[in-house]
């Protein structure tokens, strides 16, 4: 409105108009033909007071439930996790957060070099060797893993299990829509784990990559990740990981068991869910040329001044990007969600590895006392009995609706319960997805079992 | 104003590695008795510090002090849009009923929250002259990418896949080509004409009724000019069966005044991170939202967010979807600063932003055209939009200071550097965008500042040479960052390196 | 907590007393006596995660009234008005808000340069010359104010409005309690001004100062402020007034009509109302020596650096202060509320003198329709007939328990009715003072009206 | 770690009269129609420029970046404790159920802040000793003051209100003698002795059964020092009848490990800005509690916070109260913030406050004393608390440079100087409180820039004299800016003498 807009007062127009030399700010147009010129006023309320807006959001908002009231107990690609206060504070300083791609890196060093602490930190996490500065979200960071493998490889055939995040997949295959690739998903285990078998039987020369997950959808641990690795890389195919970022705390990393490509959802790292975005896509993979030089996304560096030894950051390989290679970019991405990198890299750096830890540590003991908690119920059953589960685990509930168990749950309990799974899945339409994070207490998941039981002997 | 005015911080912040670690600290205290994940799986060695609160808050504090942004002066990117950010919008953000939010909450406790999104998406489309807007897409480029699936999506429903060609004018960005790409075209790239527009009689030898699949281009142009042929060049695609993708990230200067699919264009997709406003946060999140005309409805990635006249609700029956794009429904946090954004402007303002936006961008390039020795508009002399691009070829030649030393220098004033070397077709090109958000001293003050550069560039170039000179770092070393002996990505290669 | 005491390692604690030559932490604390060592273990819960601390204010937040659903019409020493947002986020830079009083002007120049606005603004206001950077809030400027005017004029008598707010009469006999000063209070006109010729009959050759507000507590603007002062000024008296800053927005300032001392409230310069603090304590005065240099508080001055012309910011005046001239010092004051100011300053700088304006003319226009349609109730009666009112206005009720009143009009209608003056005044049980402010909109006020009477028709 | 790593920013930022106008826009948008006002009331004239919100967020923001603050470095000002504050202590106070609160709401909406501001003081009471604590004063200063008029009522309900001194040793800080004064007494000062502590025979001189009210003491002192006779102090003021008033200043010292009451001290104040980590704000708002032994409860401000087993309330009842020192019931959002930090440590961790405190202050202590010529320690030898103050009178004999040259200098590093010339007993004094929110390199780093100074000084001594380079702005003029002919207080000097 007029106070955002500093040189709306008619005599500065009148002047500057004068400077130009036209008599009006419509002459500024005239080059736009009559035709398509827009002759209506524009449907759009307004302009309103910042007072009346924060009125109206808000009168929004109150058909909005209050989460502060809430257990959440639902995950599935975005889950519900401590933000530490010290990230809103930084990213609300507006060198940061009202800055572009840093393009003119002398006066950039802020925002460069808290990305370059990022990619230094997803590859302690990973293990790996090199990061991009983010992707938009695990979902396209897995996509573009995929067409770089297709790149790197020339072949035209994915593997992956039978199943991933529904939106993953969907995602995924949207991506690979324009060239011709083969996906080829493999069957899981009893426990939750790939078929080891399966999976050799799928992959051969004309496979691109092999990807799974760890923790998978359901909240599985894999437990045979050297071997995936084996299979693809015997078959010169590219092994591509999916991860969950805080259970690489406590559990192995990709960069242990061969990964190539490792990709992931970084909004457990210090992200509000935000009704689902934005996201962190995290993608990192091996310090090999070849791999490299097909990476997408922004890279950050760490050199020195011209003159001087002295340190200082910039981008790195932009000859793999669009402004430069245009159609023969590695990606199209270009503005990306380097903030959120950022808060992430706050969030790593706050927490330290101890930190890390004991977040991780606590969500897997509350994992497993959830899990085994619901399992004592009368009328529930595991989907995967050997599993081993991080943050999530899906339960079979005999004769029960989930939807209507999860209605009587909000109602009475004020809890959002698990995911329904037959929602995405033809054979789970008993099955149930929990998420239990470092936010749950155990007296909350005590509550939790108590208003299941409750709930479905209604 | 002079460059003796400014200075920015300098910290010398060492990394997060070499700051002082607390081993015995943690931030997150819960001390969790041991657990017993199976010996295999278990991981050994964590290497990230153990920091403590203050020196973390520290590091990042003072990093930010070396970073310039929209808040501490003019930020005149051309094609980028670097417009101030209401503080509105942000302080809105920050209530927890949209933070501790989760996606797949069912849909009647978060109507709210559906009917920002869907009122969102009106605007939008009432804006752009769409039909019917999706905000899934994460920012411009990927915008593009959902727009070339749609058209692929459209030509295979009727029949016609052969079409393997996009037609992208040599002054486009870069995303569009490399969108087009993506999505499996085959790049046709269209001349431009001595006023700096497509070339008509260059489209018409190329447009093809069984390979064009369609157009993608962005009015005004990159060059701040206006494609007045447009109505033209939309008859000459259709004609042929193609589709006309508009780019939105220059829709800042036609706000109100007209609207892309009165023009012709098909698919369109708005950098909200540009046109309204919300921050670009250093390299996103942003969002760009792709609107179609009425006979692409069906090909939106799913759920697009409706309104049944009673409840709001998330919309996956589309039958001819191209899929989706993001894993959810886009990125809430900068489709919610829009909406409020728009609404804070009103139809009334949303014009007033493309009229002084306007204004300013020719205010600009005339004090520096009639100050700067050595710059040069090139092509055509009709009014630029919301950003123009002047050529400092001559100066080069004169001085051997090119565009990128007149942009190091202009930050020793304090002011960020305008868009150097795009479009391509420019030699020596900068690529200067105001926005609405400046004031008129900030205009003379920058145009001040270009021509004290091209005078010292004509009596002392080795001083241009040389900047910047008051950045928190001097002229970095680009070409050392990238070789492949001395890159270094993460803090592991400079161990290794010692 | 740990994460906030870097130096709590074990290997890096006893590295230092080694370095320091002691053994034990406890060694540097040997010289405290062990009979009045504490022995025990405070009472005091904790350590809390920030995640748990965070629920427990919110459960305690729980038992607070939701102020976004509720409509506001009580002022009295504290408004409600709207904060705008620029506020908040500028506010929360960190470097204004963890620095010290800037005793190292070359590292405070954004503070001091903030300062130095406020001043400049509060002048602008106030019509007045020089103002210091803060005090406590009204009444203790108020205080303050009389305290100089009893060391200026080396007199001992204060004369006083009958009504004045009841907190800043009763915080100005706290101040004066050491000194043995005379408060006499004049009575008020039918229209609530100053009774003018009984102020005369008041004011005498030991009169220190004379106090009027405007407007008043009970809103009224006072209309004889000229002759006010040259009472005082005939009888050598200082003449101090305390103001509502918006209100000078449109009414005329205290510098036009002779004022030597103004006080008043900042808080409606951009200050949340925070359960009554803090605040922000306005203090002005005429350029005049004897005055400046029996100012209290903090004043920031305009210089430039010793060996250049080049301007910069420093604290003015220090030998007035109590570091330096400790039991002759002009005040105690010493910590103020510098922040308070800042946000004072950017508030008038973001509204200017058109939003100033506009804010207060809004404010008048409520107040007046607000006034009019309380007074056509059947069952209310105006208490100062002919006044003009500013933001706030009594009104008395007829055979209508006012605390009956606001507890229903709380319960049924979500409205924090008027203040129940009764609390304060023996002659006022059936009044009640009505507060209205920008934030209201003619919507509601005609609620208001509604409820009331529905209310009282209960 | 060199002065060549650090440049503060600089921006040379006009007064907001100097930057541009927008007269035709305003913030506040509503137009409102003509209003009536009597003429005679009309104000005519407003000097208040007109900003477009861009600039004026640019204009603060700038300012910001030209401001040294906790978050950016070491701020070891001695008597001041500056503290990292915790960032959660900020965040929930941005909470609207406390910003939009009315202080005159009705006890039953606001129990939850009731009950928080109940347990605040009854935390306080624990820490301190006392009794009971009023949340109500402002700030230390104003608890001082409170602290005196207590003094001054207790007295003379005793009937003794001949008594009219209050003793107070030389090392205090000014505030005492200054609140002392404000409550009608008279001064006596009691010398330090060569320990630096009180000297109990000059006390014992002057206290005296009619005359002294009562005596006024931080514990340590303002030297560091514990006062360890502190005991025999306490029973000579109380024998003569006089009462104890503890300046809570350096609270941070003794937490958890002795408590103001306990060694006899009758009335005490705490700076919440200092021990309890609330933001100073560059000169407040603070908060000064003050808490009384059980028989002067009956004499503090009113209201009081309590809470009769079911129910929170304001207690207006308490029967000599002093009355009110501040309008409503204290600074809330400090209170607030506070009461946050004090849960977050927790027993254990204030205890660890008070520890790490003193062991930076005496590990910083002594590598500068072993490492910097020039600066000695005067007084006792025993440990300090958890500040110091060193003397630079030799250096300056032997070189010209001051404390005040050193604390300039120290600037050019990026750190803050100490607090200097306090207390007055000591020549060039340095007072140094690290605070247990630094880090061991920030003690060694700030000794070694100490250290170089001290060399530069004896080596290139204008060097120093010359200092600071690397700040915002060079020294500043301070003389010229309290001169009565150069004086400017507001922008209207400016105007004038142009
Ligand atoms: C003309 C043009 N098109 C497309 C884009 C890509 O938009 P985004 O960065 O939002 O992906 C940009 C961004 O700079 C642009 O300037
Ligand atoms: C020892 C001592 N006493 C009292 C005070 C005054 O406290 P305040 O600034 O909170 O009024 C201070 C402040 O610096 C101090 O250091």
């Amino acid at each position: 409105m007029s106070h955002l807009i500093p040189n709306l007062s008619r005599e500065k127009i009148k002047q500057m108009l004068k400077y130009i030399g036209v008599k009006r700010i419509d002459d500024l147009f005239k080059d736009i033909p009559e035709e398509i010129r827009f002759k209506g006023k524009l449907r759009i309320s307004g302009p309103f007071s910042e007072q009346d807006i924060a009125k109206r959001f808000s009168e929004r908002l109150s058909h909005v439930i209050d989460p502060s009231k809430i257990l959440c107990f639902r995950g599935g690609g975005v889950w519900p996790h401590y933000v530490p206060s010290v990230i809103d504070h930084i990213i609300s300083r507006s060198e940061l957060y009202t800055s572009y791609t840093p393009y003119q890196p002398e006066v950039s060093q802020g925002v460069l070099q808290a990305l370059f602490e990022y990619q230094s930190l997803i590859c302690e996490l990973t293990g790996m060797d090199v990061a991009n500065a983010s992707m938009y979200d695990w979902a396209t960071a897995l996509a573009e893993a995929c067409r770089m493998a297709i790149r790197v490889t020339r072949r035209d055939k994915i593997v992956i299990p039978s199943i991933i995040a529904p939106h993953r997949e969907r995602v995924l295959r949207t991506y690979l829509e324009g060239l011709e690739i083969e996906i080829v998903k493999v069957n899981l285990n009893k426990n939750g784990t790939v078929d080891i078998s399966k999976l050799s039987e799928n992959v051969d020369s004309k496979t691109a990559a092999v990807y799974v997950e760890s923790p998978t959808y359901m909240g599985v641990i894999e437990q045979n990740l050297d071997e995936i690795g084996e299979i693809a890389h015997k078959n010169g195919a590219l092994f591509i990981v999916g991860v969950e970022p805080l259970s690489l705390a406590i559990f192995k990393p990709p960069g242990d068991y061969g990964a190539d490509i490792v990709v992931g959802e970084g909004q457990p790292l210090g992200l509000g869910m935000n009704f689902g975005g934005s996201l962190l896509g995290i993608f990192a993979c091996r310090f090999d040329r070849k791999l490299l030089y097909q990476m997408p996304g922004r890279i950050i560096g760490l050199t020195t001044e011209q003159d001087s030894a002295r340190r200082a950051f910039c981008m790195v390989l932009q000859a793999r990007e669009q402004h430069i290679r245009r159609e023969r970019a590695t990606s199209n991405i270009c503005t990306n969600v380097a903030l959120n990198a950022i808060k992430a890299a706050i969030y790593l750096s706050l927490l330290g590895r101890n930190g890390l830890r004991n977040v991780a540590k606590k969500i897997y003991a509350n994992t497993h006392y959830a899990y085994r908690k619901l399992l004592e119920l009368p009328f529930t059953e595991s989907l995967f009995k050997d599993a081993v589960y991080f943050k999530e685990f899906p339960i079979m509930f005999k004769e029960v609706d989930i939807e209507e168990m999860n209605r009587v749950l909000y109602d009475d309990f004020n809890i959002i319960g698990g995911i329904n799974l037959g929602r995405f899945f033809e054979d789970m339409a008993n099955v149930a997805l929990f998420c239990v994070t470092e936010i749950h207490s155990k007296r909350d998941i005590d509550y939790l079992a108590k208003a299941i039981l409750e709930a479905c002997e209604k | 104003m002079s460059d003796e005015n400014f200075r920015q911080a300098k910290w010398s912040e060492p990394l997060l590695v070499e700051l002082e670690e607390t081993p015995e600290s943690a931030w997150y205290p819960d001390e969790v008795g041991e657990i017993d994940i199976p010996k295999h799986l278990i991981r050994e060695k964590l290497d990230i510090p153990n920091i403590s609160e203050p020196i973390v808050v520290r590091h990042f504090t003072r990093l930010s002090q070396m970073n310039y942004g929209v808040d501490l002066g003019i930020y005149p990117l051309g094609s980028c849009t670097m417009k101030y950010t209401p503080k509105i919008c942000e302080e809105l953000l920050k209530n927890r009923k949209i933070r501790d939010i989760h996606p797949l909450i069912e849909e009647e406790y978060v109507q709210g929250l559906l009917q920002v999104l869907y009122e969102l998406s009106v605007f939008l489309a009432e804006i752009t002259g769409a039909y019917k807007v999706s905000l899934q897409p994460s920012a411009g480029a990927h915008g593009e990418l959902t727009g070339c699936l749609i058209m692929r999506a459209y030509h295979k429903l009727n029949g016609e896949d052969f079409r393997n060609e996009i037609l992208i004018p040599d002054s486009a960005h870069g995303t569009n080509p490399a969108s087009a790409s993506m999505a499996g075209y085959k790049v046709v790239v269209i001349p431009s004409n001595e006023e700096g527009r497509v070339d008509v009689e260059a489209l018409k030898e190329v447009v093809h009724p069984r390979k064009t699949a369609g157009l993608m281009l962005t009015n005004p142009n990159t060059l701040g000019i206006f494609e007045k042929d447009i109505v033209e060049v939309a008859k000459i695609v259709h004609e042929v069966g193609g589709l006309l993708y508009y780019d939105g990230a220059n829709l800042n200067a036609i706000l109100g005044k007209c609207r892309p699919c009165d023009m012709g264009f098909d698919i369109i997709h708005i950098n909200l991170h540009k046109t309204f406003g919300t921050p670009h946060g250093g390299g996103g999140p942003g969002a760009g939202p792709v609107g179609v005309v009425k006979k692409l409805v069906d090909f939106l990635p799913i759920p697009t967010v409706e309104f049944d006249g009673e409840k709001y609700y998330l919309n996956y029956d589309i039958p001819y979807t191209i899929g989706k794009v993001h894993s959810f429904y886009g990125h809430i946090d900068v489709l919610l600063k829009a909406y409020i954004y728009i609404l804070l402007h009103g139809a009334k303002y949303l014009e007033k932003i493309a009229e002084i936006s306007v204004l300013n961008s020719n205010y600009l390039m005339k004090r520096i055209l009639e100050t700067s020795k050595g710059i040069e508009l090139p092509y055509t002399d009709d009014p630029r939009k919301h950003e123009f691009v002047v050529s400092a070829k001559k100066l080069y030649k004169e001085t051997g200071v090119r565009a990128l030393n007149i942009s190091k220098r202009l930050l020793d004033y304090g002011m960020h550097a305008p868009t150097m070397y795009f479009p391509l077709i420019v030699e020596e090109a900068l690529m200067v965008e105001p926005t609405e958000t400046v004031c008129k001293k900030d205009l003379d003050d920058y145009a001040d500042a270009i021509s004290k550069i091209t005078e010292e560039a004509y009596s002392n170039p080795n001083v241009v040479l040389g900047a910047p000179y008051n950045t928190s770092v001097r002229r970095v070393d680009e070409v050392k960052a990238s070789h492949p002996k001395t890159m270094c990505l993460t803090w592991k290669f400079l161990k290794r390196r010692l």
